[in-house]
């Protein structure tokens, strides 16, 4: 797994690539919460790159989701591949995170 | 001619990311869709982490057997581990009807594998649990 | 982690052609040089024929079960079939020496095992015959 | 396996291909005593496009080359692949069959 930031004007974007799994969630758990700590009004993290993730991902980002709410910033999620989309349907994730078709309509969504 | 896939896995969370490409592979050479070879490497990953990160009392190194074959319709994988008793059946499902804030962060391992696999069964026999995870093919 | 290739062939001669790219894909998949898998082959495919030609009394059909590992430096493969008590390495070897006329047509096929092969083991085991077949990998 | 009979004058040619195994040994065994029966003064079995042989081949070869001596007929193989030789080689073959490197040099010998 790969994680880059980019600000977009006052939003954080992560782009994540690779995989997202057990022996990788971590970091992506710790650098979701200290991009949280900077208090943007938004957090993107964009899947375009994001080829498997398995529940120890799902945790990564509803902890992340969790903290996000608390520190009232907007969190959302876009550009899922179809296989990756499936995970997050079948945890009934899609009533708790914003999930975006793309990245524009994240970053409208999130202005 | 059935040929079966028999690995043995080292209880190391890294041993998931090198099974993959061999599931993958073994699922192309019997014609399988890659989607099918994804969701089933997805349910071992799960399984497999659950044996790693839950099954043992010590810290030493445990085998964990895992055999995949082709037979009667059915992509199936059969696992063994000498960790300790544990029948993943018997944990109660996740509430996917909670909002964000009383969803539980954990528990979605085991509902992921009952609703990508087709059937699963668990045994324990002597010190070892046996865990089938078989997937239909059309 | 270790990953075998664990085959179950009926007493078809066909079948042999069918287990030959699944043996090449194996070697290469840990490195092994194409010759060393092509003399794994023609040693399986000897002591397959054998089985298959002279092993069962009756007409049937049987299974033959293969099971190809790379472990401690050899490449391995155990041959387990339900025919009749049989030791190859109790085989006379060949005169290679005869002249045309002399020589005999048959028992090359043990010879070219024992000759390929490293290391040959067999016992019996119940109603099977377990043959191990074992090259060493520099 | 594929066999394809040429004559080059009188010599007959028979150019082999794929793998000779217990499947297909029978029918290379047949041929060749077919063409031995025809009598040619010799009979060159081309192994260029060969890939495998197994015992059940040597054996159909061994039966044609006995045949051949007793109907005076000389009989040679050509162009065999190194994978293929060394089965010729630890079987003692080589003292028995004449084996050329190539067909041109089998051909010679067969004037
Ligand atoms: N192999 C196992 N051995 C012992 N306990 C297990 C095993 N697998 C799962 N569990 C228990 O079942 C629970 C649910 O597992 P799972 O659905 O994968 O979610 P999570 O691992 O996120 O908690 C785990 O929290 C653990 O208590
Ligand atoms: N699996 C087997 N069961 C019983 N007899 C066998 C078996 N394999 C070989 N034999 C005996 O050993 C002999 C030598 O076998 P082999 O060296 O392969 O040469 P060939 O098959 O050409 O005779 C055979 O002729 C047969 O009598």
């Amino acid at each position: 797994m790969e994680l880059t930031t980019v600000k977009i004007g006052t939003v954080s974007v992560l782009d994540a690539a690779g995989r997202i799994d057990s022996v990788t969630a971590k970091s992506l758990e710790e650098k979701l919460l200290a991009l949280i700590k900077e208090a943007p009004p938004a957090l993107v993290v964009d899947f375009a790159k994001v080829d498997y993730i398995s529940s120890a991902g799902l945790r990564a980002l509803l902890v992340a989701a969790k903290q996000s709410k608390a520190a009232k910033c907007k969190f959302a999620l876009c550009s899922l591949k179809a296989q990756v989309r499936e995970v997050f349907d079948i945890s009934g994730f899609g009533t708790i995170i914003a999930i975006h078709p793309d990245r524009a309509s994240a970053l409208a969504a999130a202005a | 001619m059935a040929a079966d896939l028999v690995l043995s896995l080292k209880n190391d969370p890294a041993e998931i990311a090198r099974l993959a490409p061999l599931v993958d592979a073994f699922c192309a050479r019997h014609g399988l869709a890659e989607a099918t070879a994804a969701q089933f490497n997805l349910v071992l990953d799960e399984a497999i982490t659950n044996i790693i990160s839950y099954a043992y009392e010590d810290a030493g190194e445990h085998e964990i057997s895992v055999r995949i074959s082709l037979t009667r319709g059915a992509l199936t994988a059969e696992l063994v581990d000498d960790g300790r008793e544990f029948d993943p059946l018997q944990v109660t499902p996740p509430d996917l009807a909670a909002p964000l804030a009383e969803r539980s962060v954990g528990g979605l391992g085991v509902h992921l594998m009952r609703r990508l696999m087709d059937d699963i069964s668990y045994r324990r026999e002597g010190a070892r649990n046996h865990l089938v995870l078989a997937k239909r093919i059309a």
